[in-house]
């Protein structure tokens, strides 16, 4: 469907949040006590933020969430039964102030889940969203979103693009059947666009992702790598802030004869991730994972998804605890 | 600073150290762990008030530990680790040489363990002046809203083990939430597999944290844990009269006793 | 309701035979009714296998896909789950979810002759395509098989062993590692790979199927290049962590194959190809 | 809070507290059947951990118990269980977890009024406290996207 350009002043913005939050669940953004920014589950419209330029997590967990019980089960000594879980109940999700980085995850996200075997869980999770994105007015030096073929304003996997006008009021661009659905709700609150410019922060282009790609083909014994990852404590804080990291864990949990069978978050940047029962590990140190987690997302991914494995949102690079900052790892791997 | 500078590049050129563990600058004007291993590179070597990660996590890695001898830049808290260290003998002192760096950032001379002892004597042992009024507030609370305030703190942990991974003190090759058989503690974040973890790892350093603040400040989601550990090295102090870090010779709180240790609740 | 690919057929043990102190074959029965219409697997496929409440374990279906309405697991006890497996007994339940992965080109060999060479614990994965080989015997040209443990109780499948000794079709050497024969023990006596140098079978139109620990294939690869063996005539499996087993959980990879998807069959000429991450 | 019946799970060491249990019955002491004795070889080695799991699993109260210091069969693993639950008393203070269900004792092989009455007295104080609701609620929340067979 072609996409159509309405206007939203800024007064009605709270009218159409409030409409969708007395509806159903709506995931927005408010700035926490110690300036964090977190989303939450149908706040106040006012403290829900439009100037946050990223929130700590990524959105992802509405869609791959933290636990995914995947079977219930019950053990007896004559038979085990296992209980399926009927994923109708997942309820109908708006998603409200998504930057364009976060929205345009979702469908690096389906490459992979619903590659080759279509994983039930996670595309009936995506069914249930709607994603109001909003463009950045704002950006910092953590951004790299116009080096991973995005940009602020981008409208990948948005359901209506809201983006600041320079007279406060906002543009809204519909994209989506979804979008069209939910503007036909409160139609009065969306007017003729009012020819003003949007106000889109710059990002500045830092490194190109194909010369990347090209050139990881070739550095896998690289001294780079140990060079570089030297610093890196191998926690797990880059792949679970990630909005594009899925690798998961498979856990069984009993409480008596009943028990679950659910489905967690992982990282590769752990030595669990590939330890082996005999004790051998493939990546025995922590620049063999550093190394597998940039392989991943700028070698693996383009090959097998047709898709980079970043958005280019920065938080890997802003939660690291030393400061492994992916993008100057990457401008450093193009002259490499 | 340039006294830090050309203390590297000597024991470089000297090939007293086979790499240099310091601060170098990092984005948006922050600090950052560096690995200096050539002469050329000291000038990278910085000093300021954003160079607070405890750079003595760095010595109990295998890929650091076969470089040999290795130079680490060390403030007050890198230096108790340094001692909590070779305390549980995993750092050897012939095999470190220790820049010290005093508050106002100036270079010490520190030749051996003893002169640094010295150094650490002459500060408070006690928690931080920072984190102190935290830990009164919290103490304040009634039992119902500290249940409240760490099980609403809690459910935000993602399990991502920040907090392990920037602790010099967690060192443990297998840890025990990696082991599976049994399962001792659940893998999920939900707050009890959260509430499991964060009290066994807080019993863990009871006696050996040294209350640098690491692991609050490596928390991408903003959990302050380093109360818990920082509360208990209060207590360790109260009931045992033992500060963590203080004496390379000290024997672990939690593995040794006293017969008259004192307590008020075993009836 | 929709199809839960992380969901387990429910199978019974059916059988269980203790090859070693601490490996076990175990066979398992579909019990829900249509499963076993419905299951078809290829040799060289792996499946999880699970223990509800203590988690899966990989490991390859060990019986041929010429035996219909039942398979064949054969695993050493090493971890949580593998533990928990030993400690069923017959008519227990056992969760299987596959079958996973690619296979041996068992079409492309055919009128070729066959050298099997196995290790230790990796008989399992070949005893499934030896058997399919051996029940299509007439494809395919003179059969040999290469068999070396540590000592003699460590053999697995032993009656098996004695029913290929007895075919006349088959031409079966099995060995144990110096010092590990019994008195009556009338095999071989050596590491696998001076074994394989002293039998030399003619690499004539002949493919090599080598599976065993990373040290054996170290050591047995020289001979089979210097026998005459080409890289992409060698067929092995490879091993990795896995959790999911349809390309999804981002653990498996070598490089940028998934050892689940695009494995774990491979020719020598792919494992040469691959980064040294296995 | 009349028909609640608390359960008390016991963690007590084998060679004193267990063999007090066993006076306490073979000179017919009555004490509530509420309480679930666990034996342990000593106190040492009772983890803290285990503490957390017998709450998890709807436990209202806990008593750990163990020979008297210097009683030992082990010579020192009552004093390193001492020092264990001081600063694991602490640490339970601070996060809010209800210490007044969990009772610690010495109770040496002979003493068998003394279990029944550490026993009794125990019970009667959960019976007061009531079921340790709050802290099974924590432990059955669900993150907020999980999906549960309700």
């Amino acid at each position: 469907m072609e996409t159509t350009i309405k206007s939203l002043r800024k007064q009605s913005l709270e009218k159409l949040y409030n409409h969708l939050a007395s509806s159903q669940k709506i995931y927005a953004p408010i700035v926490t006590s110690d300036k964090q920014v977190e989303f939450r589950y149908n706040p106040e419209f006012r403290d829900v933020t439009f100037e946050h330029i990223r929130s700590t997590l990524s959105v992802k967990n509405v869609v791959f969430p933290k636990i995914e019980n995947l079977f219930y089960f019950t053990n007896t000594k004559e038979e085990s039964i296992i209980k399926d879980i009927d994923l109708n109940i997942i309820p109908e999700v708006v998603l409200w102030g998504v930057h364009p980085c976060d929205s345009a995850a979702f469908d690096i996200l389906r490459s992979i889940f619903c590659w080759d075997i279509k994983d039930e869980f996670f595309s009936k999770r995506l069914e249930k969203i709607t994603v109001i994105t909003l463009s950045c007015h704002k950006s910092d030096e953590f951004c790299f979103c116009t080096s991973v073929n995005l940009s602020p304003d981008s409208v990948k996997g948005s359901d209506i693009q809201l983006s600041l006008l320079q007279n406060g009021d906002y543009q809204a661009e519909i994209l989506t059947e979804k979008g069209n659905e939910l503007v036909s709700q409160v139609p009065d609150l969306f007017e003729q666009p009012s020819g003003e410019k949007k106000v889109i922060a710059g990002v500045k282009n830092k490194f190109d992702n194909k010369k990347v790609t090209s050139n990881l083909s070739g550095v896998f014994e690289h001294p780079f790598w140990i060079r570089n990852s030297l610093r890196c404590i191998g926690c797990g804080a880059c792949a679970f802030v990630c909005p594009v990291c899925a690798c998961f864990d498979i856990q069984d949990e009993t409480k008596g004869k009943d028990g679950r069978r659910y489905r967690c978050w992982d990282s590769c940047g752990f030595s669990l991730f590939t330890l082996h029962t005999s004790g051998h590990n493939p990546r025995q140190i922590q620049s063999q994972r550093w190394r597998q987690r940039i392989m991943h997302k700028f070698s693996y991914m383009p090959d097998r998804n047709n898709a980079l494995g970043c958005v280019g949102c920065g938080r890997c690079s802003s939660s690291c605890p030393v400061d492994m900052n992916l993008a100057e790892q990457l401008e450093a791997l193009q002259n490499i | 600073m340039n006294s830090l500078v050309n203390r590297a590049k000597m024991l470089l050129e000297e090939k007293s150290v086979n790499v240099v563990i310091g601060y170098e600058a990092g984005t948006g004007g922050t600090a950052r762990p560096a690995f200096i291993s050539e002469s050329a590179d000291a000038e990278k070597l910085i000093y300021n008030e954003h160079c607070v990660h405890n750079l003595a996590v760095y010595l109990s890695k295998q890929e650091v530990r076969k470089m040999g001898k290795i130079g680490i830049v060390a403030a007050l808290p890198v230096m108790r680790s340094i001692l909590m260290l070779i305390a549980e003998h995993q750092v050897d002192p012939e095999n470190i040489v220790i820049m010290g760096i005093s508050h106002d950032g100036s270079l010490l001379d520190i030749e051996n363990i003893q002169v640094m002892k010295d150094y650490i004597s002459k500060s408070d042992p006690g928690n931080p002046e920072r984190y102190k009024d935290k830990l009164a507030e919290l103490n304040k609370l009634s039992m119902e809203e500290r249940f409240e305030y760490w099980q609403k703190e809690l459910s935000k942990c993602i399990k991502c083990y920040a907090c392990r991974q920037a602790c010099p003190m967690c060192y443990c090759t297998r840890c025990a939430v990696e082991v599976n058989q049994p399962q001792w503690i659940s893998v999920k974040s939900d707050i009890s597999g959260n509430m499991e973890w964060h009290i066994l790892r807080a019993m863990h350093l009871a006696g050996r944290c040294i209350s640098c603040g690491e692991c609050g400040r490596a928390c991408p989601v903003g959990i302050d844990c380093h109360l818990l550990t920082m509360h208990l090295s209060d207590q360790v102090y109260k009931y045992f009269r033992v500060y963590a870090g203080l004496s390379e010779k000290m024997s672990s709180v939690l593995s040794t006793y006293e017969p008259n240790d004192k307590e008020n609740f075993i009836i | 309701m929709n199809n839960n690919i992380y969901k387990p057929y429910l199978m019974e043990i059916e059988h269980i035979v203790e090859e070693t102190p601490d490996v076990r074959t175990f066979r398992l029965k579909f019990t829900a009714p249509g499963d076993a219409e419905k299951f078809s697997f290829k040799a060289g496929q792996f499946g999880e296998y699970s223990v509800m409440g203590e988690g899966e374990s990989t490991f390859c279906v060990a019986s041929s896909p010429t035996r219909k309405d039942y398979i064949e697991c054969t695993f050493r006890k090493a971890g949580r789950v593998t533990n928990a497996l030993a400690n069923l007994e017959v008519g227990d339940t056992v969760g299987f979810r596959g079958p996973y992965g690619n296979t041996f080109p068992i079409e492309q060999w055919e009128g070729k002759n066959l050298l099997y060479i196995a290790g230790g614990i990796a008989l399992p994965p070949m005893r499934c395509v030896i058997w399919n080989t051996i029940d299509l015997r007439e494809k395919y040209g003179d059969i040999t098989i290469i068999y070396g443990a540590r000592s003699v109780t460590d053999l697995v499948y032993k009656h098996e062993l004695k029913e290929w000794s007895e075919r006349p079709d088959v031409k079966l050497i099995t060995t144990v590692d110096p010092g590990g024969q019994t008195p009556d023990w009338k095999g071989e006596i050596g590491f696998v790979p001076t074994i394989l140098e002293k039998a030399a079978p003619s690499s004539e139109n002949t493919v090599a199927i080598l599976c065993g620990p990373p040290v054996m294939i170290k050591f047995t690869m020289p001979i089979l290049n210097k026998l005459g063996f080409r890289d992409k005539d060698i067929y092995t499996t490879l091993e990795n962590r896995m959790k999911c087993g349809f390309g999804k959980c981002g653990r498996c990879n070598v490089g940028k194959i998934f050892v689940c998807k695009d494995g774990p069959v491979f020719t020598y000429e792919q494992i040469r190809s691959l980064p040294e991450e296995y | 809070m009349s028909d609640f019946e608390p359960k008390v799970v016991a963690f007590v060491c084998n060679w004193c507290t267990y063999a007090g249990a066993d006076l306490t019955g073979t000179s017919r002491i009555k004490y509530s059947s509420n309480v679930k004795i666990i034996r342990f070889p000593c106190t040492g080695r009772i983890d803290f951990m285990l503490l957390l799991k017998a709450f998890a699993n709807g436990a209202d109260g806990i008593i750990v118990s163990g020979c008297h210091p210097n009683d030992c069969h082990y010579t020192s693993g009552n004093f390193h269980a001492k020092r264990r639950w001081i600063i694991f008393r602490e640490l339970m203070d601070f996060m809010g977890i209800d210490m007044k269900r969990i009772t610690f004792s010495w109770v040496s092989a002979a003493e068998g009024a003394k279990w029944a009455e550490v026993v009794n007295n125990t019970v009667m104080r959960i019976r007061e406290l009531g079921p340790y609701k709050s802290y099974r609620d924590m432990v059955n929340a669900k993150v907020e996207e999980e999906v549960r067979n309700e």
